[in-house]
Order: C-alpha cells, then structure tokens, then sequence
C-alpha cells in the first residue's frame, strides 16, 4: 500500500472475532488520548473504526477469525489509522451507497457502515495486494 | 468486555412494551437487542418504546435492528417503534444516518408511552 | 404563603392527561387543584394521571378534589383516575383515609400511562 | 373549659381567614420543633391542626373570617394544642363517621377532617360554652 505507517505508531496485533472488539476500543481509545483528540473526536473515530472492524470480522474473515494489525499515528494535526486482514478483498466501489431518502417501510437495513466510514473520515482508501488487505483512514486536523 | 456493555430492561406495559436500553448497542451486542425485542413481537405485540437516554455509544449494526424492528412493528398497521429520549451522541447518529425523521422520537419515555 | 405551594404541570397525551402535582394540596390549594383538573374533564377527556412524587402535604381537602374528580371520571365507564409515584408521606394519608385500595395506584408515572 | 392552658403556652392570636393558614401552619411548626418534636410528629400534628383550622374557616366562620386562638404547650412527653374560636358552635356527636369501606363510586368526598384529627391524635374534645368554642388536641408520648 501507498501509505506506510511511521515506526513510531502505536500497534495492535489481535484476532478479528467479536471478542476482540473490546481490546481494540480500548486500544483505539487509547491512542486518541496518547495523540490529543479530544473526547468529541475520539466518539466519532471510535464509531469509524467498529465499523471497519466488523466488517472485516464478518465479511473478510467471514466469522472465521484472522490477523488484524491496527496502527494508529499522526502527522501535524491529522490523525491516521491503518489496518490490515488477509481476509477475503472486495470491491468498495461497487457498494452501492444507502438510500437514505425512501421512507423507512422501503429502506435497506444494512449497508451503513462503509456510509459512516466515509462520512466521519476524512479520508478511506481501500488497497488489497499480496499482502493483504489495507484500509487507511484519516480525519485532518483532529487536534486543535 | 467493557462495564458500559449493553443492559436492556423491559416493562410490559398495557398500550405497549416500553425498553430501557443502557450502554453500547454495536456490532457484539446489537444481537441481544434484536432477540430481546423480537421475543416481544412473537407475543403479538408490536408497539414498542425504546428510552435511548442511556445509550452510551450505537453503531450502524444497532440502527440495523431498529430499521428491522420498526419495519415489523409497523407491517399491517398493527403497530410502531417509537424512540424516547435519545441523548445528544445518539441524536447525532441517528441524524448521520439520515433516520432522525423516519422514529417518531420523544423527549421523553411518558410521552412515547402516553402518544401510542 | 410558604414556598412549597402548590403547582400543577400539565401535560397532555394522546391515551391521557398527565399531571405533576408539586407542594401543598391543603384546603388553601386544592381548589386550584380541582379547577385544573375539570378544566381537562369539560374537554372530554376522563383518563387522567397523577404524578404525587412530589406533594408534601395533603389534606382531607386534596382527598375531597381526588375523590371527587375521580367518581367524574369513571361515570359510564368512560375513564379513570390513576395516581403515580406516591411517596411515602402521601401513601400514609391515602391508608388513613382507606383510600389506597380505591385509587389505582403505580409506582411510576409511566406506568400509570401506559396502563390505560 | 376544663383544660386551661398554662401561661407559658406558645400563644397565636389571628384572624381565621384561608389567607391566615401558612402562618398558623408556621407558629404551630416552630411550637413543635421548640417543644421537641421531631419531624414526623410534626407533619401528624400539622395535619391534624390543618383539618381543625380549615372547619373553623369554613364551618364556625362561614368564610366570613373571626378571631382564632392558637394554644400550644407541652406537660410531660405529652403534647397539648387549643383552639379557641367565637363563630357557631355544632354538635360533634351527632356527625357520622365517614364510610371507609364502600367503593368510590358511593363513597361520599367529605367528612374526612373530624376523622383524621381523631386517627392522629390521642385526645380530640370539643366544647361550647359563653366564651365561644373551644378544641383541645392531644398527642401522648409526642416526645421521645
Ligand atoms: N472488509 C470487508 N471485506 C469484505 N467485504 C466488505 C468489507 N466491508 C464491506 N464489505 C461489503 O460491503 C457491503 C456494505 O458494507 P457496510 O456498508 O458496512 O454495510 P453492512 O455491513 O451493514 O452490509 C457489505 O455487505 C459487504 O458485502
Ligand atoms: N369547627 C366546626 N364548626 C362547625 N361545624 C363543624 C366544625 N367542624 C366540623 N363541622 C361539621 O362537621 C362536618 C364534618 O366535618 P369534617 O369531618 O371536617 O368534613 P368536611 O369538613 O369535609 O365536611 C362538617 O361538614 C361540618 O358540618
């Protein structure tokens, strides 16, 4: 992937199942703190990142658990944050995004996830490649 | 799993089922919800009340299960999901995801409850 | 006139009418108090609940303005009036007047509303 | 009558008026406080007081408004209070108790004030002579 996470990033390396989602909040909000996002921002991150990680919990890995390494940085006042499966790639540009129009007898009740990444972060950039899959996002100016 | 985890208290009422829903509606936990208020619907009740004031934290998976409950709730006119007290966080998810006009939401649980 | 005086909030619903009685009911306020509460009933309105969380006094005189109010509102069959929240010193005067088991009581006012 | 009050007796002389109510509501609060009493005596006396004082508004004085007495002491643990009023004196006697066991709906709303006065203190004796009418309550064992 393009984007390579400095050595100084903070790191989690766990098994993507619903278990691990506890340690990778805490993790996540963590690194929020450590880097100064304030409370507000670390709210809308956190929801960002469940969102990326359930995804890959139940559609890259399928249920079926995997590696995940999470790593989170900044660079000035951005805030970054990386992670990486050997699950199942897929193809974010033919998601088509949800219908938040239609009344709700007509609606959908999935596909908000990747609407959300998208709509907290500033940036969400999907690479899959032999080593993997990379999601990076990132939310500019996060501290201030 | 941290202490804010998902609690769900239910109060039978006569109009309706009211639910006090506490702490994180997300991926891990939006599956206890679902269950708890599908197990209502299977008694032939479909007007619902949820107090959203203690949510500390809901993910798209939580809105997938009131997207589906209320759907149910509302088939053949036989009922609804109404939402009572949504803090501010939960206010503003529920406005990311476009769903803050399609609840009929109250300020608070006794006028959900009193409006069915 | 001490400040725990009597004030009344209202709060209309679609099943009922809810009232917040707050302070004194004695035989300087309760007139007030019944007022308030015909004023719903020449509305057409017979379902009526009364949140008592709050009172800290009451006379035989907010007895009469209950009982009274009460015999309106269950004539033909066409409503009831349900109390609320009791606290202690109010459910030890409805037991001196033998009127705890008369009055449909709950412990919580949305209880009392979604019981209609 | 029979009962005279000391001349310590905590003394209020007002005109019996619903207007009058909260400070005899107040002088009969501070006697009870000053002659020991706790809290929850006190809310049974104010109670009993308040049934007495209203029937003398609106019974003795027709709403019309006269003068009223208000004697508190204490003699033992024994809590002593005497109402002293000039309007038209009645025939306690001869009032029937109210019906606490039929339902509400052929319930009658009154009659309750007499009821409570004689439920909440230990002694309640009325009298009627040239002076005017007068009330004794007493609470036993109010202290302690
Ligand atoms: N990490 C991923 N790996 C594989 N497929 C994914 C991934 N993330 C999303 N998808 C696909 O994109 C779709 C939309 O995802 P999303 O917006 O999160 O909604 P939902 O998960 O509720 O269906 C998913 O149904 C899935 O098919
Ligand atoms: N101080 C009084 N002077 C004259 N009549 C009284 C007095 N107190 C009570 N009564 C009579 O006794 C009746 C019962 O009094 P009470 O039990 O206090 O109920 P209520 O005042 O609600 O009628 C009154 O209706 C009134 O006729």
């Amino acid at each position: 992937m393009s984007v390579d996470a400095p050595a100084s990033a903070h790191h989690l390396h766990i098994t993507a199942t619903p278990a691990a989602l506890s340690t990778i909040r805490t993790f996540t909000e963590g690194c929020c703190h450590a880097l100064g996002l304030d409370d507000e921002q670390t709210f809308w991150i956190l929801l960002a990142v469940e969102e990326a990680i359930t995804n890959i919990i139940e559609h890259a890995y399928a249920g079926r658990g995997g590696e995940l390494d999470i790593r989170c940085w900044r660079a000035d006042d951005d805030f970054y944050i990386l992670l990486h499966d050997h699950g199942r790639p897929f193809a974010p540009e033919t998601v088509a995004p949800p219908d938040l129009e239609s009344p709700l007898e007509t609606r959908s009740v999935g596909g908000l996830g990747l609407y959300f990444m998208r709509k907290l972060m500033d940036e969400v950039r999907f690479s899959f490649d032999a080593e993997g899959n990379h999601l990076l996002m990132v939310k500019r100016h996060a501290v201030g | 799993m941290s202490n804010d985890s998902l609690t769900i208290e239910h109060q039978p009422l006569k109009r309706c089922d009211l639910f006090r829903i506490r702490g994180r509606v997300d991926g891990e936990t939006a599956p206890r919800l679902e269950q708890a208020l599908r197990r209502v619907l299977e008694n032939g009740r479909y007007k619902l009340v949820l107090n959203l004031a203690e949510v500390t934290f809901l993910s798209s998976a939580g809105l997938r299960v009131l997207i589906t409950i209320a759907k149910e709730c509302r088939r053949f006119n036989r009922g609804n999901l109404y939402l009572a007290a949504p803090n501010q966080r939960v206010q503003q998810v529920l406005e990311l995801a476009g769903l803050d006009e399609l609840f009929k939401t109250f300020p608070t649980e006794v006028e959900a409850v009193g409006n069915f």
